[in-house]
């Protein structure tokens, strides 16, 4: 693309794995805590500093699981379940498609989805309005 | 002061102040000691003083067998404590440019592990000034300084690699007052051997080496 | 930072309802929550609790005074070309008064700014960039004939709390660089009743003040901060602790030419002059430029711009443990001295000692005893 | 001409110190080792005698006179002063307490020539009137009779008609032009009268011309002991006076150890001038003799022996492989002791010791090294080339209840010797 592509960066990962490792670790204890207690959990991966190749492995231990959600809100958001129940990948972007929020969370679906109350109530009137025209058309 | 204006301090004014007074000092004990001068000596020689002298410089670095035997730990640990300390100040990437020398240095982890066992060296070296009855009666307060003014750099540029106690700024700060500390007294403690060292060596391997005796 | 001017009746708008007029819905609010919380390192379930506080906070007023600065915060703050979910904030203010960004301009931007202080008094926040000169009772920079420390001074007396931008505002900055011809000083030695949060840097990362403002309207109150008055969620670590190249410097292994093996491997810049050791800020891992890279991912040592007397601290491209000043010439002085006091000593050690060599009687025999 | 006193020897150590003993008072980081090569410390577990201890009023004259810091420190009343009090404690440390082995200068790591100092030390001691009343009259009977232990000429001439009754060989006293002028110790004439016939047969073997000067028989020099080099150098003047007056080529220092220090290393530098005659140790002589193929030893001894190196010879002296060479042609069961060589320890009876009636206990419990060292090696006989080494050991070996000959090398050689009959 540019001259830049042409400074050669490797990619260190021994040392690094440390690192995935206690993130692990601290999922492990996440999960417990939402099994036990029912308390669900966090860990922000935006501020540790992890290095590509850091990433990639914690991406491979966490793997895939079956349930992807995507939502279009100021920007695009993804929610993704890891091949662990409960252990989600939770990414926000902003509207030029930066990442401004990278974390994994430990609950049964991220609160995120759920639409609020209000919104539902302001869905229904909105959606009888909407049926109204059709029949009075 | 706050932090980085006692880095700043630390590392400009303060630094060039101790390096004059390090210059000046062991210029001026070098000057004392010179000025003292020595007569020739009129023996016949029986070998060479010369060769003698530069020879002693460099053999007396190596223990006779007859005292090592009899303290193997005092020596070894002196071996420790000298070859750590060159280690720790010669092949510390950062002391490395400092010094504008151009040296490979070795990783941060080597280095870090050589403080420690230089470290741990310094202490026992205390144990057995306040426990062996030899070092008990020979030992003075300048003695204790020494080692105290030596063991601050070691200790605050530990810390402050380790960010132990307090920030990382304010460690380096400290740990180059504490270099600076070091500087200012060496040339009005023991630590003058540093350079004397080489004097003393070669005034016996002189003599010596025109007696043709081992030296 | 649409609305400069607003009328007072618009003060008590909710940020729900802005939100709701921008057509931003509820998850797009709660996305920003947590993109806050996050960067904020709040606790888990923060992102909640600011949703709540936030959706029924009333539209703060905001004024903004610049002093000794170039504009670079301003430019930071402001760099998005389009609105990001870090501007929702911007937007909600009511920026009453920031005469680089402000419509109105001479009394009638005084005016506005008057008008403000006098409606919000006790609850406004301040903000300020630049650094104040005081020499000569402050004439080095004036607004409308005022001057700048007798601004702030009245500005302060009315805020909740201040935000210092910048690190000229913070720390006084390149003004105050030796020596220090205006004689510029920070806000902190002018303002000290009141709560004043440095967010250093030169410039500082958007969206610092961003979060912070957002945990102000949270919890009535300003982010943890450290010593130097900084949010510790941004400052807490240095820019070597959270390096990429970190790695590289344990290892040993350095770029010393911009242009060498090293700088190509992308090894660590400390011989280069890198700062980063020294310096507190989270540009390792907000990033710049729309999150593409921080200086030392470009190959450039950190100037450790958000640290007091960084202005002072010697060359950019000499490292840490180099000391400044001219070391050589010092050596030279003190060998100078060392060669001169040495001499005297000599003389005093050769007289001193000739005087005992030529004194001395010659021993006989009768001068061994005692009670001769 | 003055009365001994304090300032006198404060003054006196002043004029001895010079750049060498400033850069080793510079350079000692009190390690200690030095206190693990003394004799008198390891035997005695007392700490006070340390080698560097030893000098300490030395350092502390340095420091206080000959440093911009001591004086600094003199006036903030930091330094400890110089005083009676130093010199009476120090006395029995500087003369008791050191035979001047030199092994502590040996292993100081810095590389400090501790004994030498030490030899200097002295020189403030005797000034001040701090010598050992035994040392003092050894001296006095040096300068005045010509010899510490009171020998006389006619005691000489007694000996050498002895000599010439017994072996038929006759010794001229003050022969001019001779090639060799053999000195003497007062031991030797009255203890070891062996020495003299060993020597008077070697050299007629060799074919070499020899003499002994009448005014300078004494080989022995207690002004280096004592520490007073203008006595000292009083007592080496007659020598080389006797010397150069003979026009011999080579003076031949007898097995003793300090007179070869004094004779050979120190006499030059005591008068002022380089000698114009040669000044060698009799093992020497004999090791060239051998060499040259001059004289040559037949038949072995078979006991079990050792050698013991006297430290002016070996360790200070330089003469180390000579000995070693002269014992393998005439033993065959010659085993050597721990640390030989120039790291041998002391006799304990060196610099002025033995002459020292007071050092007798100290001088008995250092004996203990070489005790053991004998333990260790369970020998019949042991060999050495000092008189006074040999009157040292002989004693503490009596001392010890331990039966083993003590046998001068020059000596044992001569048992050896090949004697051709005459050609002439």
């Amino acid at each position: 693309m540019s001259s830049l592509d042409r400074i050669a960066v490797n990619l260190i990962d021994e040392g690094h794995s440390e690192m995935v490792r206690s993130i692990l670790s601290e999922v492990v204890s996440l999960l417990e805590r939402w099994v036990k207690k029912g308390e669900p959990g966090q860990l922000d991966l935006k501020s540790l500093p992890l290095s590509a190749a850091d990433s990639q492995l914690l991406e491979k231990a966490l793997g895939r699981g079956e349930v992807t959600v995507s939502m279009d809100v100021m920007g695009n958001s993804q929610m993704i379940e890891t091949a662990f129940s409960g252990v989600w990948y939770v990414i926000h972007r902003d509207d030029q498609d930066q990442v401004i929020v990278k974390q994994i969370e430990v609950v049964d679906i991220p609160a995120i989805i759920f639409p609020q109350p209000s919104e539902v109530l302001s869905a229904l009137g909105r959606l009888k309005l909407e049926v109204d025209k059709i029949h009075n058309n | 002061m706050e932090v980085n204006e006692l880095l700043i301090w630390a590392r400009g004014p303060a630094f060039n102040m101790a390096l004059a007074i390090f210059v000046f000092g062991m210029l001026l004990r070098l000057f004392e000691i010179i000025s003292l001068g020595r007569k020739s000596d009129l023996s016949a020689a029986r070998d060479s003083g010369l060769s003698g002298g530069l020879r002693t410089i460099f053999s007396r670095s190596l223990p006779r067998k007859t005292v090592f035997a009899r303290e193997p730990l005092r020596i070894l640990n002196g071996y420790i404590l000298h070859i750590g300390l060159f280690v720790v100040i010669f092949f510390y990437r950062p002391h490395i440019e400092l010094l504008g020398l151009d040296l490979a240095g070795l990783s941060s982890s080597v280095i870090d592990a050589v403080t420690v066992i230089t470290i741990l060296s310094l202490f026992a070296a205390l144990l057995m000034r306040l426990y062996s009855p030899v070092l008990q009666h020979i030992s003075t307060v300048g003695d204790y300084l020494a080692w105290l003014i030596t063991l601050l750099p070691l200790i605050t540029g530990y810390m402050a690699y380790h960010h132990l106690m307090l920030d990382y700024t304010q460690m380096l700060a400290y740990h180059i007052l504490s270099v600076e500390l070091l500087l200012v007294l060496a040339p009005f403690t023991k630590l003058t051997h540093m350079f004397s060292f080489v004097l003393a060596r070669w005034y016996q391997g002189y003599l010596a080496g025109r007696r043709g005796v081992e030296s | 930072m649409s609305q400069l001017k607003r009328n007072n009746s618009q003060i008590s708008e909710t940020f729900v309802d802005h939100l709701e007029q921008h057509g931003v819905s509820r998850r797009g609010f709660l996305k920003f929550c947590s993109s806050m919380a996050a960067a904020l390192a709040l606790p888990t379930g923060s992102a909640d609790v600011m949703a709540e506080a936030l959706s029924a906070a009333k539209r703060p007023t905001v004024i903004w005074l610049s002093f000794q600065e170039c504009t670079g915060c301003t430019e930071s703050i402001t760099r998005s070309h389009t609105p990001t979910i870090e501007n929702l904030i911007f937007d909600f203010i009511s920026l009453d008064y920031h005469h680089t960004l402000q419509v109105a301009a001479g009394h009638q931007a005084e005016e506005a700014r008057d008008m403000a202080m006098k409606d919000a008094y006790g609850k406004y926040l301040l903000i300020v960039d630049g650094s104040i000169p005081t020499k000569d009772g402050g004439v080095y920079s004036t607004i409308a004939g005022r001057t700048n420390l007798s601004m702030l001074e009245e500005a302060a007396a009315g805020a909740a709390a201040v935000i210092s931008v910048g690190t000229c505002a913070a720390y006084g900055g390149l003004p105050m660089a030796k020596p220090n011809p205006t004689g510029a000083v920070a806000v902190t030695d002018i303002v000290k009743d009141k709560p004043v949060m440095n967010i250093p840097g030169c410039p500082p990362i958007g969206l610092v003040m961003t979060s912070a403002i957002a945990h102000f309207l949270t919890f009535a109150r300003l982010p943890d901060m450290d010593e130097l008055g900084r949010p510790k969620a941004f400052y807490g670590d240095s820019i070597h602790d959270r390096c990429y190249r970190r790695t590289f410097y344990d290892q040993g292994l350095f770029a010393k030419a911009f242009d060498d093996e090293g700088a190509r491997k992308g090894w660590c810049l400390y011989e280069l002059g890198c700062k980063g050791p020294t310096t507190h800020n989270a540009c390792a891992t907000m990033k710049w430029n729309e999150g593409t890279s921080f200086p030392i991912e470009s190959g450039h040592p950190c100037l450790g711009c958000s640290e007091p007397n960084f202005w002072d601290a010697g060359s950019f491209y000499e490292a840490l443990s180099v000391p400044q000043g001219r070391v050589g010439e010092t050596v030279l002085k003190a060998a100078a001295v060392g060669v001169g006091v040495g001499v005297a000593a000599a003389a005093l050690n050769r007289s001193n000692k000739s005087a005992a060599v030529e004194g001395r009687e010659t021993m006989t025999v009768e001068d061994l005893k005692k009670e001769s | 001409m003055s009365k001994p006193s304090i300032k006198k020897g404060i003054d006196f150590i002043k004029a001895q110190i010079d750049a060498p003993v400033a850069s080793f008072f510079s350079s000692c980081v009190h390690c200690g080792l030095c206190a693990e090569a003394c004799l008198f410390y390891t035997e005695s577990g007392d700490p006070k005698y340390t080698p560097i201890n030893k000098v300490e009023p030395m350092r502390r004259i340095w420091e206080q006179e000959y440093t911009m810091l001591g004086k600094l420190k003199s006036a903030l009343g930091l330094t400890k002063p110089v005083d009676e009090e130093t010199f009476k404690k120090w006395e029995t440390m500087v003369y008791d307490g050191c035979s001047l082995c030199g092994r502590c200068s040996v292993v100081c790591p810095v590389g400090n020539d501790i004994s030498g100092m030490v030899r200097k030390i002295r020189e403030g001691f005797a000034a001040a009137g701090y010598a050992p009343p035994d040392l003092i009259g050894a001296t006095q009977r040096a300068v005045e009779i010509g010899s510490p232990m009171g020998v006389k000429l006619p005691a000489v001439k007694a000996q050498l008609r002895h000599l010439e009754e017994d072996t038929g060989l006759k010794v001229t006293l003050d022969e001019k032009g001779a090639e060799y002028m053999v000195l003497l110790s007062s031991m030797e004439i009255m203890n070891f009268p062996e020495y003299l016939e060993a020597i008077a047969r070697i050299m007629k073997q060799a074919g070499k011309t020899w003499t002994i000067a009448s005014t300078a028989f004494e080989a022995t020099n207690s002004g280096i002991q004592i520490g007073v080099s203008d006595l000292a150098k009083v007592i080496v003047s007659r020598i080389v006076d006797a010397a150069e007056e003979l026009g011999v080529k080579t003076v031949i220092s007898p097995e003793c150890g300090h007179a070869y220090t004094a004779v050979r290393w120190e006499g030059p530098n005591l008068i002022g001038r380089p000698y114009k005659f040669e000044v060698k140790h009799i093992l020497e002589v004999l090791d060239e003799f051998t060499k040259a193929g001059l004289i040559r030893t037949e038949g072995m001894e078979e006991s079990r022996l050792t050698y013991h190196d006297p430290c002016q010879i070996a360790r200070k002296g330089g003469i180390v492989e000579e000995p070693r060479r002269l014992l393998n042609q005439i033993a065959s069961n010659f085993v050597e002791m721990s640390d030989a060589g120039a790291m041998n320890w002391c006799c304990s009876g060196g610099g002025g010791v033995s002459a020292n009636e007071r050092a007798e206990e100290i001088k008995l419990t250092a004996f203990n090294r070489k005790k053991s060292q004998l333990d260790a090696l369970k020998v019949d006989t042991l060999v050495t080339a000092c008189a006074n080494c040999r009157l040292t050991l002989e004693e503490g070996l009596e001392h010890n209840g331990m039966d083993i000959p003590v046998v001068g090398l020059t000596e044992m050689v001569a048992e050896h010797l090949v004697e051709e009959e005459s050609v002439s």
